[in-house]
Parts: structure tokens; C-alpha cells; sequence
């Protein structure tokens, strides 16, 4: 369905609702619509616009790396470093800002290194043939690492005078929106055309859903795979950024375990593991369920120690809508 | 309205992450104090050490307008934006274990990490007059409390004192890892003088932590390796007996969380609190063990 | 002969397809009986239904005078009746003799596989069958060809009383095809019931007793084909008349050579190949199964590509390190595998036919797709090939066989090539639309594109090409011009023992075959 | 080559140094061995017995579970759960025993919670089609946080008289070799008979090759699938029953993480992600390979902040020659 139905829409031919109740996201979009209403009826502070705008905010930072690994695994692939690379993207930055080179400069550097490791990743996966689960995995370790040496352990803070206008990349607002998450919807929309509107997204797609075909017409399969890589560890940098901007203190744990995360909030969005399936409205969804998610817990003030429970039950519950949904159109 | 209580107040005390048994301490102590005094204390964390999820939570607990806040803080100067914000809201918060001096909070409660650590070593370089070689064996390489506690651990050791390659060790707060680590420096090092742990960890596993250091258990006995250990547990306590251990040095998380409760509640009824309370150290060795284990376990 | 089947008002629907509507007719017990209809006409569906793959919307089965509930296919196995599918259901990763026991493992000690019994017998069901593969080797280092053979052989291992093959001879040669006859003659002696498809009309008419002809999921008519003759089956498939298809002698004006290959030779598969092709010119290859002329032109389109020799285009030597490098210099290949090699099976209809052409930069703005114009482009194809599906949304994979095949060669008709590689062009396709396939090439010929057609179908070479290149164990055995050219110059080339040759070929069939 | 080179042996036909060098974890084993030698060479104290002792027991955890988890890839699916059901058993069965049940009945229910939870997850894939990634992530979160309420973050110990022959299990030795080993050999020699010899194991290699041709073929496809999960489950829960014996004390974190230590053991081993590949010898090694790295970088005084960088350039090498290995016989 993916491709089919992002790139398709025979004009006139089907009702707008139609298409609606037939696309990949309508399962998971309910789940959301199911839950958002739930909170708001059981704790009425969910639906205050502070809280909106701070759920907003915390799930551009998962947001912006899902799309990345969204594209990875179109292609058939997996990147288990994107924790790992947001964590020594936050650490360099602020670290090379402390040198005294300057928030472009020192971001820049830091999105470099990201590449860098994500180039790795890519190499290995193609010229190497290794799966993909074994370099990234290898990075993961690596980069948290390299976070570590950097830091000796330490919080690097004070790397900017406080009033500089990069903590406003992470804190601040436009248009009353918090940043991250306008930087999450630019890039979301960029990835969403990509995907969906340009040869580049529907090769990616042929990647993943049979590489050999891929390769025999003509695509640039290594080429293809070790760009998707690239950008979902710049992706994974981005976040680091952001989340230095915004906690103005930089730590070599930042982003730890949350490849998990990530992953989760594709595969809830409905991209699939095994390639040639996925779309960005899905994945967005994705990650706005898992942060609403937590967030209700809290408010609704359910015990801590339980709230794993809940989070693994909508997690199944949110797939299991969707699942119905598939179902409901294909027996049809 | 016949309810006396209408305005029952909750207090929130926030943990760096759940599952450490040193803030199940601290959520007990906060759990007796608030039913003592007929308030109700929300235990709420992070499930693991991640500065930018307790940020989030701490927000979440601002939406829901508690009456106070306690933080053990992951990171120092991230944390101040949030708790700005909680003041701005009119909620009290104070933070506890770790601090964050710089940020707008009320008051800090617990023991200084570092002066924690001090304490350690001053017993460490008095158990060794002479020096000699030691490991460190911490939790997570970038927990900053573990890295103070390491820092005055250090400070109070003489040049005489050196550290083996590879120190510090890190075990990921993982009981299993910490017990293969000290097996690992003990082949490595046979004649190593003494080890510090910034925590409980390894003795969390007693049985095996006392199969691990079997080899030297003579020596501990006799002085001529020393075994100081952050935490005072039961089961720490019950090596220490044993012979098994020199020194440990505890904090008092329960304490930490009874404070909290009655210094959110005084502010949150307009009162003031100290800048900050010191909960001491308890200093465990084997002429106070046993009063130490008498009261662990009523 | 009694009545061993007997399918009572089977229909089937997909969304947004009925597959079946209806369907009736008997199957005598002890005879081989075609089923025949057009590519999607509901063949594969049917066979699925008997099998117990598939469960029908309504209809009843009766099997030896009791009605059928079918559970599964292992229940349908347990009770006489063994399919083997139109694709391959088989485990690459697993050995020859694992797959054919699949589910019917010889046992010690009740959970234990009896691997000395499972390789002796494996040995012996393929020595049965004429087939020479060692049991041990892992299935996927197989080629198509062989593995369908693995399938058959897995089929019998429940001693059906019942076997359908759903085009079991689409993917061999002839020669091959022999070996599964004889196979198929012997069970037929031995009193099992044998439901044939094929598109392949000689074939059908050679071995089987009775036909069925299905058309749009309707039963047309089932007969004796004692009593009917190639013209009406193809009548009654399609609904109307079909113009034949005529050898056309190739004009002898002097057209530019526009491939010219020079000592092509991986040193393994392929060696010391030479050959020129002109524009205008459709050139076939012939050759056994494994005779390496499909590695031959993978190795021009330079996947991989051929360590030695020299490819000249246009007059031009050029290098080809890889397919992009073959597509920009105008070559397309049409693979011979289209599940494994040509389609995304996961992906449209339409995204499928818009690949090779995007790729080339054609029907984008720089990297932007330009929606308006790729549909006009897929509509277009999907009207002129015909290709039966119900919308250009479909995914590929739900397709019948015969219209994936379609929508391969439109794939790269739509890539605009210069010179075209065809494998296997009509792998499954039906009668008519073959006569469609080729008329199109021809067409295409006269507007200059040089076709290179590798097919093990010998009637198809001989009706398509203007000469024919012969290949034998991976080297050209010689070449056969347009007026020496017969099925027995063919066979005496391709393999050393001449009198190997397939069929008793009665006049009659074959020219049927080149005329329908 | 996996499949057809275990069980083929045409005898006489090939020689037996052949067959060892074309065999599957031929690249793994030289990697492992190029590790000890370098190690013994390098750190003395590497061969000596006691430290090899110390190593048979601490991969002896994760090698118990990595058996499970090498069933679950074979069909083609992945446990995310098995260290949070490791936690689970853990913190279970010793509050089982805490309550008095005895070391044989708190240890039977903790392994009956784990099987219940394989089962959700394997009930999850079959029945509700879900891709593996979903159920087993959610029971991951589900079983920690149960873990957690049952501990409520304290740490159970005394559950049992300190003489308990049930502290033997994790912390005793027979015949000189430590009783988690002695588990672990001769569970891998019933999951390396199973698979390799038995009907079962044959039928899961055959899921993970082509799942739709084994369903044609009339296996049980589901009822197979459900099993490996219960398996996993129930080897992770295993671990974390021999882990309270060795520790004689429970905590809900254990095992945290591990489902990554996990899977990387398994495909370091050579079992493929897609299915239908892998052995029971070459899990068995990659189980081994990343102790053996843990316990030489200590020994061999590597800097703590650098020993990922370590770990993950291992993880890399070692599978590079495997792939070395495999190219080299492709090629021949
Ligand atoms: N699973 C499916 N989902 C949707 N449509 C299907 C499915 N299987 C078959 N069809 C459709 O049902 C129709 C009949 O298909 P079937 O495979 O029976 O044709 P066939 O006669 O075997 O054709 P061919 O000669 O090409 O193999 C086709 O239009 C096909 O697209
Ligand atoms: N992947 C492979 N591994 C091993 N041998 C192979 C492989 N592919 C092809 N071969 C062998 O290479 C030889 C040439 O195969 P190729 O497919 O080129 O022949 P062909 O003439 O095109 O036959 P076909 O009729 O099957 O298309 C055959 O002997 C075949 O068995
Ligand atoms: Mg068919
Ligand atoms: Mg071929």
C-alpha cells in the first residue's frame, strides 16, 4: 500500500473520506484521537495549551531522529547508534563551543562527526555486506564512548554566555510555538516530500522492498543505503543539538536508550522492519503517542512503578487498532 | 462540604531514575512523613538517568499544580530552567541527594557527595598509612554524585597513593558486572592494596561479592586490603561482619525523604527552611556494626 | 472413466476482483487434464481452491463421490491431492533433500529427522524423476529450472491421487520439459489424476486427454482434446479470433550495427562471446537450460559485469561497470526471474512501471516525480499491454503471473532503450497476449530498437527472430539465419546429441503455435 | 550454506578439514581465537584457570538466553523482552521464596510467568499478525515495570538460610566447572540437537526461509512460532533464576539492557535477522566472544572511558572476518 497510496490519488475517482478510512495512518491516527480524548476527559489539565505546547516540544526530539530511522528502515535496514550519535553530537557541540569556535562553527563540527559515523554505518552495510543491526550496533558502543572521552564524565555547561541566542534553538519560541517542534514540522515536511514526491523517496522504497530488482534497474543501491544512514545519524545530531540548546548543559549520557524509543515510535507509526513500507505522517504520530502517552500517565497521577505497564498495553492496544483497520479494508 | 481534608496537599518527590534501591529508602521515608502529617507524596521518575525526561516530568507535575516539589537533580544547571518555571507557578521546590546550587530552588536537602567522599578516604588513607596501589569501581562513568563522590574520595589521599590503569571501573549499577570486575582487577592485581566503591553495587550480591574476594578475605581481616564502600545496606552490613568489608559510609536517604516532606509542607504553608540541612553520614566499622544491623533490620 | 473431481458452482472474489464465478465441470480419474484460460482468467485461483489453499465463497468440491471440507493443503495432501504452485514454495536456506520432505520427514524415535533415510530417499525420488542433484546442496544455489524440478519431486512425496501443476514447464526448456512428461506419463500409467496448466498449446495438445477453458473466471467449456483443435481453444480462451502470428523475413537493407559484443567471458558461465546486433533486428538465443545465456546478458547489462572481452555501442567502445552505466547508454534488460529480479512486489502497479524511466531522470523535475505525466505514462502502458488489474494502485505482488510479466516489459519499454535484452519474454503470459508481445516487438524493431530475445520456448525463437544465436555450455555453438532456421538446426547446436530432439513436433501443432 | 552444511555429510566425500573450514562459523571461531591468543599473549593472567572459570560463568548468563533468542531469529522474529523477563524471573521467584514457597515451587512459578509472557508475545505475532517488534517491546516495558512494582525499587535478599543448596545453582561448581556453564553446555547441546537433528528444528529453519512455502506446506506455522517465544521467554527467565541464586539477592534491574548484549551475541554469531540462518555452535561462540572482550579489556588495563570504542571495533572485526570467510569460500 505505502508507495501505492502516497503516490497515487486517481483524481475524482474516490471520495476524500474514502481515501481517508483506507490510508496506512487512519488506525494509528484513531489510537491517537482515542487517547488525546481519554486525557482530556480524565485529567483535565492535558488539554491546557501549556501543557500541549509542552508535550509539543518533548516529542520533537524523538520526532526529529524517527524520521532518519524511518528512511533507514524504508530501505530495509536498522540504525541502532542514533542514541549513541545524539549523545556525542550534544557532547562535541558543546565542547567545541567551549573552545571557543562558536555555535555554527561548533554545531556544524558536530553534525560532521554525526555524518561521519553514519557514513561508517552506511559503508559497512554495503561495500562490507554486513548487516545492518552489526555496525550500528558496533557505533552505539563506539560513539557513546567517544562521549564519554570527551567528557571524562563531567556536565560541560557555561560553554556560551547565557543570554546567547543558541539556547533559543532548544528553549525558545516563534509564533508562540516552541522551536524544536517547528524545526521537527519543517523537517517532517521535508522528509514527507522527499519520501513521497521525489525519485530519490521512491527508490528508497524499491530498496526496501526488493533490493536485487532495485539493483538490476539501475539504481544506485549502495549509494541509496549509505545516504539514508548519513542522515539519520544528522538526524540523530540535530537532536543533540537541540537538546543542548535546550538544557544548556551538555552530559555524555544524553540520549541513552533511546534507539529504543525511536525505533518504537517507527514501528508504531507503521513503518515495517522488513523494508519498503513506512510513511512520514505515520511515523509522526508515532512519536507524538509514546511522549502524550507519558505524559498522561503523569497527570492522571498513576504510580510510577505501574506505568510501564500501561505504556506496553497501548503500545500493543495502538498497533492492535491499526491491525483492525488493515483487516476491516482487506476482507472488505 | 463535609470533606475535612478538601485541600489535601501532594507533594512530589522526583528521583534521578526508578529502580534504585537507595530512593525506594527515600520514597519510604517521604510516604510515612506525608501519612503522619495527612498529606500525599507522589514518588515519580524518570525509568532511566536522563536529564531531558526528568525535566519533563518535573513540567508535568507543574500542569498538575502540586503543592511542592523535591528533586534529585541528573544534571545541575539543565535542571534550573524547570524549576524557575515551578517557582514562577507558586511551587515550592527543593532538591534533595544531588543539588543544584545555581538554580532558583528553596532549599537543598542530603549529604554533599563530595564531603561523603572525603569521609571515605580520610578511613581509606588511615586503614593504609603507607599507601599504596587501589582501584575505584563506580556506577555510570557520567553520574555526577558517583564522580563527587570519587573527587573527595581522591582529595583526601596522600602521593603515596596510586591508582591501576584501567580505574575506574564501571559496572552500570549492575550487581552481576560489579562482582565480575572485582574478580577481573583481582587477577589482574594480585597484590593490590585496597578498593573504593562510590557504591553499594558488588555487596548489593553478597554471596558471590563474598566469592569474589575469598582470596584476599585474610588480608582484609588483617588490614593489609582495604575494602571501603559507599552505602550502608543490610546486606553490606552482614559482610562487613564477616570480615568481608573495612569501611562504609552511608548517607540517609530516608531521612532525606521525611525532610522533604516537612520542608515542602513549611513552605508550602508560607514558612522558610534553611538554604540547606545537612543529613550527616553514618561511618560503619566493625565496632559499630552491630548496632548498625540491630537497627537495619526492625 | 469415473468421475474423480467433480467442482460444483465454485466462486472466489479478491477485493475489487472476482476470481472464480460459478465454475462446474468433471475430471475422469487416470486422465491429464489441461486447465487453459488467459493470463488472470482465474486458473491459479481454481487450483488453489482444489488444493485447500484457498477456501471458495461458495461451490462444493466432491473428491472420489464425498465432498471436500478442506482444512489447509496438508488436510488436501492427507486426502490424495498435491499442488504444485505457480511460484516457488520453497526454502532457499535449506537443503535439496529438507525441502522435498518438508513436513513429511522421515522419523527415529518420533521428533527425530532420519537424515540417512531422508537423503536415500530424496536420492532415489530424484533418480526416479531423471534428475541429477545431490541431495545435500543448498536449494537456493539452484537455478529456477531446477528448483521447479525439487518441486514436483516434493509434491509426490504424498503419492498423490491427485496432482495439479500450475505451469510447471513456464521456466524450463524443452529438454527439460521431456523429463517432466515422461514423469508425468508414468504417474498417469500408474493411475494418478493429473490437472495441467499450461499456455503452452503444444504441450497441452501432445500430453494431455481432456481440456477446460476457463475465461474471466467462468467456465467456458471442458472437451476431449480428440475433439477439438488449437484454433477453437484459443477461440473459446479469448472470445474471438486471433490473428496469427507470421514469420516475418527480415528486410535486407543494410541497417547500422548498434551493439557489437567482442569476446565477452567471465571465465566461469560465459565464455569468448561475439556477436553484433543491428538496429531494427530482433535476435534470438537459444540454447539448453544452464547454457549460460542469461548469465551472458547479465553480464553485458554489467551486473556483474564481464571481466573480459569488449562491448562497442554505436560504434564506440563503452564501458559497463554497472546497470545505471547500461541504462544511460540505452540498454534495458527485461530479467528472467520477475518475482526475484524484475518487481517490487510490495510496491504498485504503477510505481513498478515508473521506476526504470525515473531512474533516468524522465518524468521528473530534477528530483521532483512530475505526478500528471507519470500516470499519463503508466495509464498508457496499462491500457496497451492490457494488463489486468483494477487500478494502477494495486500492488504488483496480487497480480496473476501472466500481467506481472506485462508489467515488467513495460517497465522498461517505458525506460526508452535503444538496445532491449528480453529473458524469457513470455514466461506465463497466455496465447494472446504473447501474439500482443510480439507484435509489439516487431513494432519496435521498425522504429529502430535493437531486440535481443534469450527464450527456451522454440516456437517463440522461431517466430520472433530474424537469426538465431545458439548457445551450448556457455559458448555461441553457431548462429542460424532467418531461412535455415527449424527447431531440429536449433537442437542439433544447442545440444551435442542431436537426436535429442523434443518433440515428435507433428506439423500440425506447430504451425498452430506460430499461428495463433 | 548454513541449513545444508550441518546436516550434509556425504561421508567420505569431503574431508573433515573441508568441511571445518566451509562450515558456517569457521570466521566467527577464528576471530575468537585470534582474541584469546592476543589476550593470553598480552594479559598473562587471561589463561589462568581461575580466570577462565570466572569467564565460563559470566557468559554463561547471557549465552543461556541467547539460545532462546537464536530460536526466535531463526523463524524470523525478534524477543525485545528477554532482559525485562530476566528481571521479572529474578525479582519473582525470589519474592516467591521470600513468601515461603521453597526454591522448586518459587522457581516453577517465576518460569510459568516467563512462558506466559513468550506466550503474549507469541499469541501477539501469530494470532494478531503483528510484527514481532510490537508485542515484545511492550512486554519488555510490561515486565520491567511489574518487576519493579513487585520490588517497589528495594532489593530482595534473605529469602532463603544463607546454606540453601539453592544458592549452589549460580554459585556452586561440580566436577571443578561453575553450575551456570554446566547449564548452559548442556542446554546449547539440546538446542543444537533440536535444531539441527529434530523435526521441530528443521520445520523453524523452514518458517524463517520462506514462511509462506511452509504454511503450504501444512506446518503448523503458528503453534511453531508461539513455541520459540515461549522458549526465549523461558531461557531469559532461567538466567534470571540462576543470576538470584548466584547474587542471593533480586533486583528489579536486572538484566536491564541485556536484550541488546542478546540479539548482538546472536548475530555476531551469525544468525541473520531475516531468518532462517543460524546455529546453536555459532551463538554459543558470539555469547563467548563478548565476554571474553569485557574480561580482556579489563585485564589488559584499557582506559574505561575508551572501552567502548573497544567493544564496538571488535564487534566490527569479528564479524569482517566472518565475512572474509564466507566471501572467500563464494568466490573459490
Ligand atoms: N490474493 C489476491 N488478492 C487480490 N487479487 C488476486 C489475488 N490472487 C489472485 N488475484 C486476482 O484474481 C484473478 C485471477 O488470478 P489467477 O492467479 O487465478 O489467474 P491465472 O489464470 O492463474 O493467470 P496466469 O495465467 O497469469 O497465472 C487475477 O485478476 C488476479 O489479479
Ligand atoms: N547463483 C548460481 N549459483 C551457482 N550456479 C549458477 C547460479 N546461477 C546460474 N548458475 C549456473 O550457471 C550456468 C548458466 O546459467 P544461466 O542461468 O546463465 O543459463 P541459461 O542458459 O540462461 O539457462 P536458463 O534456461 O535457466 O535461463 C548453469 O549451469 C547454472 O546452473
Ligand atoms: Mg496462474
Ligand atoms: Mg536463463
Amino acid at each position: 500500500m505505502s508507495a501505492a497510496d502516497k503516490t497515487a490519488a486517481a483524481p475524482g475517482q474516490k471520495s476524500f473520506l474514502g481515501r481517508m478510512l483506507r490510508s496506512r495512518e487512519t488506525g494509528i491516527i484513531s489510537a491517537l484521537a482515542i487517547m488525546v480524548v481519554g486525557l482530556s476527559f480524565f485529567a483535565p489539565d492535558f488539554a491546557s495549551p501549556n501543557n500541549m505546547l509542552n508535550d509539543a516540544r518533548n516529542f520533537s526530539f524523538v520526532g526529529i531522529v524517527v524520521l532518519g530511522q524511518a528512511m533507514v528502515m524504508i530501505t530495509g535496514g536498522i540504525d541502532l547508534s542514533v542514541g549513541s550519535v545524539w549523545g556525542l553530537a550534544a557532547v562535541s557541540s558543546a565542547a567545541f563551543m567551549n573552545l571557543g569556535f562558536g555555535p555554527i562553527l561548533g554545531c556544524t563540527l558536530a553534525l560532521l562527526i554525526s555524518a561521519a559515523i553514519g557514513l561508517f554505518n552506511g559503508l559497512c552495510v554495503t561495500k562490507l555486506r554486513m548487516p545492518p543491526f552489526v555496525p550500528t550496533l558496533a557505533t552505539m558502543s563506539i560513539a557513546r564512548a567517544l562521549a564519554l572521552v570527551i567528557t571524562r564524565g563531567h556536565s560541560i555547561d557555561g560553554f556560551l554566555p547565557d543570554d546567547s541566542i543558541f539556547f533559543n534553538l532548544g528553549g525558545g519560541q516563534t509564533f508562540g510555538l516552541p522551536n524544536p517542534f517547528i524545526v521537527f514540522v519543517v523537517l517532517s515536511v521535508i522528509a514527507g516530500i522527499a519520501l513521497s514526491r521525489t525519485v530519490y523517496g521512491r527508490q528508497l522504497y524499491a530498496i526496501g522492498g526488493n533490493e536485487r530488482a532495485a539493483r538490476l534497474t539501475g539504481l544506485e543501491v549502495d549509494r541509496l543505503k549509505i545516504s539514508v544512514y548519513v542522515i539519520s545519524a544528522v538526524t540523530a545530531g540535530i537532536a543533540g543539538i537541540i537538546e543542548v540548546s535546550y538544557l544548556s548543559s551538555a552530559i555524555s549520557n544524553q540520549g541513552l536508550g533511546k534507539e529504543l524509543s525511536v525505533i518504537a515510535a517507527a514501528v508504531i507509526g507503521g513503518t515495517a522492519l522488513t523494508g519498503g513500507e513506512g510513511t512520514i505522517l505515520g511515523v509522526f504520530v508515532g512519536a507524538v503517542i509514546l511522549e502524550v502517552l507519558r505524559n498522561g500517565l503523569v497527570l492522571l497521577g498513576t504510580d510510577a512503578y505501574w506505568q510501564g505497564v500501561f505504556v506496553g498495553s497501548v503500545i500493543v492496544l495502538a498497533v492492535f487498532i491499526d491491525q483492525l483497520r488493515k483487516g476491516f479494508w482487506r476482507t472488505r | 462540604s463535609g470533606r475535612a481534608h478538601a485541600a489535601e496537599k501532594t507533594f512530589a518527590m522526583v528521583p534521578k531514575a526508578l529502580g534504585i534501591p537507595f530512593y525506594a529508602d527515600a520514597e519510604t521515608g517521604c510516604e510515612a512523613e506525608a501519612a503522619k502529617i495527612g498529606a500525599k507524596c507522589d514518588f515519580t521518575g524518570p525509568s532511566q538517568l536522563d536529564d531531558a525526561a526528568q525535566i519533563s516530568i518535573m513540567r508535568d507535575l507543574i500542569t498538575k499544580h502540586v503543592a511542592g516539589i523535591s528533586v534529585a537533580p541528573n544534571n545541575p544547571d539543565s535542571i534550573k530552567g524547570v524549576i524557575a518555571d515551578a517557582i514562577k507557578a507558586g511551587i515550592p521546590v527543593i532538591t534533595f541527594d544531588s543539588d543544584s546550587p545555581d538554580s532558583q530552588r528553596i532549599g537543598f536537602i542530603g549529604t554533599n557527595n563530595e564531603g561523603g567522599g572525603e569521609t571515605a578516604g580520610k578511613a581509606f588513607a588511615a586503614a593504609l598509612p603507607n599507601g599504596g596501589t587501589y582501584a575505584v569501581l563506580t556506577g555510570g562513568l557520567s553520574a555526577a554524585n558517583l564522580n563527587d563522590r570519587i573527587a573527595g574520595f581522591k582529595k583526601q589521599l596522600g602521593p603515596n597513593f596510586k591508582e591501576v590503569a584501567g580505574s575506574p571501573y564501571s559496572c552500570n549499577d549492575d550487581s552481576n558486572a560489579a562482582v565480575q570486575i572485582i574478580q577481573d582487577v583481582l587477577s589482574k592485581y594480585p597484590h593490590l592494596d585496597g578498593i573504593y566503591f562510590s557504591g553499594g553495587w558488588p555487596m548489593f550480591a553478597p554471596a558471590a561479592y563474598a566469592r569474589a574476594v575469598k582470596s584476599r578475605k585474610a588480608d582484609i581481616m588483617d588490614g593489609k586490603f582495604v575494602v571501603v564502600s559507599f552505602d550502608t545496606l543490610l546486606p553490606q552490613l552482614k559482610l562487613l561482619k564477616e570480615g568481608d568489608a573495612t569501611v562504609l559510609v552511608g548517607q540517609r536517604p530516608y531521612a532525606m525523604g521525611t525532610g522533604s516532606i516537612d520542608m515542602l509542607n513549611t513552605l508550602s504553608s508560607g514558612g522558610t527552611v534553611p538554604k540547606v540541612t545537612d543529613t550527616g553520614t553514618d561511618v560503619v566499622t566493625k565496632d559499630n556494626v552491630d548496632s548498625f544491623i540491630a537497627k537495619a533490620s526492625k | 472413466m469415473p468421475v474423480l473431481l467433480t467442482v460444483e458452482e465454485i466462486s472466489k472474489g479478491f477485493p475489487g476482483v472476482q476470481a472464480l464465478r460459478d465454475v462446474t465441470f468433471h475430471v475422469e480419474t487416470g486422465t491429464i487434464h489441461a486447465i487453459m484460460g488467459e493470463n488472470g482468467a482465474g486458473k491459479s485461483t481454481l487450483m488453489q481452491v482444489i488444493a485447500g489453499a484457498l477456501k471458495p465463497d461458495t461451490g462444493r468440491l466432491i473428491f472420489d463421490g464425498n465432498q471436500l471440507q478442506l482444512s489447509g493443503t496438508r488436510d488436501a495432501a492427507s486426502k490424495g491431492i498435491s499442488i504444485v504452485f505457480q511460484e516457488l514454495m520453497l526454502a532457499p536456506n535449506m537443503s535439496v533433500a529438507e525441502n522435498i520432505f518438508l513436513g513429511a520427514e522421515p522419523r527415529v524415535a518420533g521428533v527425530m529427522v532420519d537424515r540417512a533415510a531422508q537423503r536415500s530417499q530424496a536420492r532415489a525420488a530424484l533418480r526416479r524423476m531423471g534428475i541429477d542433484i545431490d541431495p545435500d546442496i543448498r536449494l537456493g544455489e539452484l537455478t529456477i529450472a531446477q528448483q521447479q524440478l525439487i518441486e514436483i519431486c516434493k509434491s509426490l512425496v504424498h503419492e498423490p491421487r491427485l496432482l495439479i501443476l500450475d505451469e510447471p514447464t513456464s521456466s524450463l526448456s524443452e529438454a527439460d520439459s521431456l523429463v517432466l512428461f515422461r514423469v508425468v506419463h508414468d504417474l498417469k500409467a500408474s493411475g494418478v489424476t493429473i490437472l495441467y496448466i499450461s499456455h503452452r498449446m503444444r504441450e497441452v495438445f501432445d500430453n494431455c486427454d481432456y481440456v477446460t477453458v476457463l475465461r474471466d473466471g467462468r467456465h467456458v467449456k471442458t472437451t476431449r482434446l480428440s475433439d477439438t483443435d488449437p484454433e477453437e481453444v484459443v477461440r473459446l480462451m479469448v472470445g474471438r479470433d486471433l490473428a496469427g502470428v507470421q514469420r516475418i523475413r527480415p528486410m535486407n537493407d543494410d541497417k547500422p550495427v548498434m551493439l557489437s559484443v567482442r569476446g565477452l567471458s567471465d571465465g566461469k558461465r560465459y565464455h569468448d562471446i561475439s556477436f553484433d546486433l543491428r538496429a531494427g533486428e530482433i535476435v534470438g538465443v537459444a540454447g539448453l537450460i544452464g547454457a549460460g545465456r542469461s548469465e551472458m546478458a547479465l553480464g553485458i547489462f554489467g551486473a556483474p559485469s564481464a571481466p573480459r572481452g569488449e562491448i562497442v555501442l554505436d560504434g564506440k567502445p563503452v564501458r559497463i561497470r554497472k546497470p545505471g552505466d547500461a541504462m544511460r547508454l540505452g540498454i534495458g534488460l527485461v530479467p528472467e526471474d520477475r518475482k526475484q529480479q524484475g518487481l517490487v512486489l510490495g510496491m504498485s502497479v504503477g510505481s513498478n512501471l515508473s521506476l526504470a524511466a525515473l531512474s533516468l531522470g524522465r518524468l521528473s523535475n530534477g528530483n521532483f516525480v512530475k505526478p500528471i505525466a507519470e500516470n499519463r505514462m503508466i495509464d498508457g502502458y496499462v491500457d496497451r499491454f492490457r494488463v489486468k488489474t483494477p487500478s494502477t494502485e494495486q500492488l504488483v505482488g496480487l497480480l496473476s503471473g501472466g500481467n506481472q510479466q506485462k508489467v515488467v516489459l513495460a517497465k522498461w519499454l517505458a525506460a526508452k532503450p535503444r538496445v532491449l535484452i528480453v529473458d524469457e519474454p513470455t514466461r506465463g503470459v497466455d496465447v494472446s497476449t504473447k501474439a500482443e508481445i510480439y507484435a509489439l516487438m516487431r513494432e519496435l524493431a521498425r522504429d529502430g530498437l535493437a531486440i535481443l530475445v534469450i527464450s527456451s520456448d522454440l516456437p517463440e525463437v522461431l517466430t520472433i527472430s530474424d537469426r538465431i544465436l545458439v548457445m551450448r555450455s556457455g559458448q555461441l555453438a553457431g548462429e542460424i539465419a532467418f531461412d535455415d532456421a527449424s527447431e531440429e538446426r536449433i537442437m542439433a547446436l544447442a545440444a551435442l546429441d542431436a537426436s535429442d530432439t523434443p518433440h515428435p513436433a507433428p506439423t500440425t501443432y506447430g504451425e498452430a503455435e506460430a499461428a495463433s
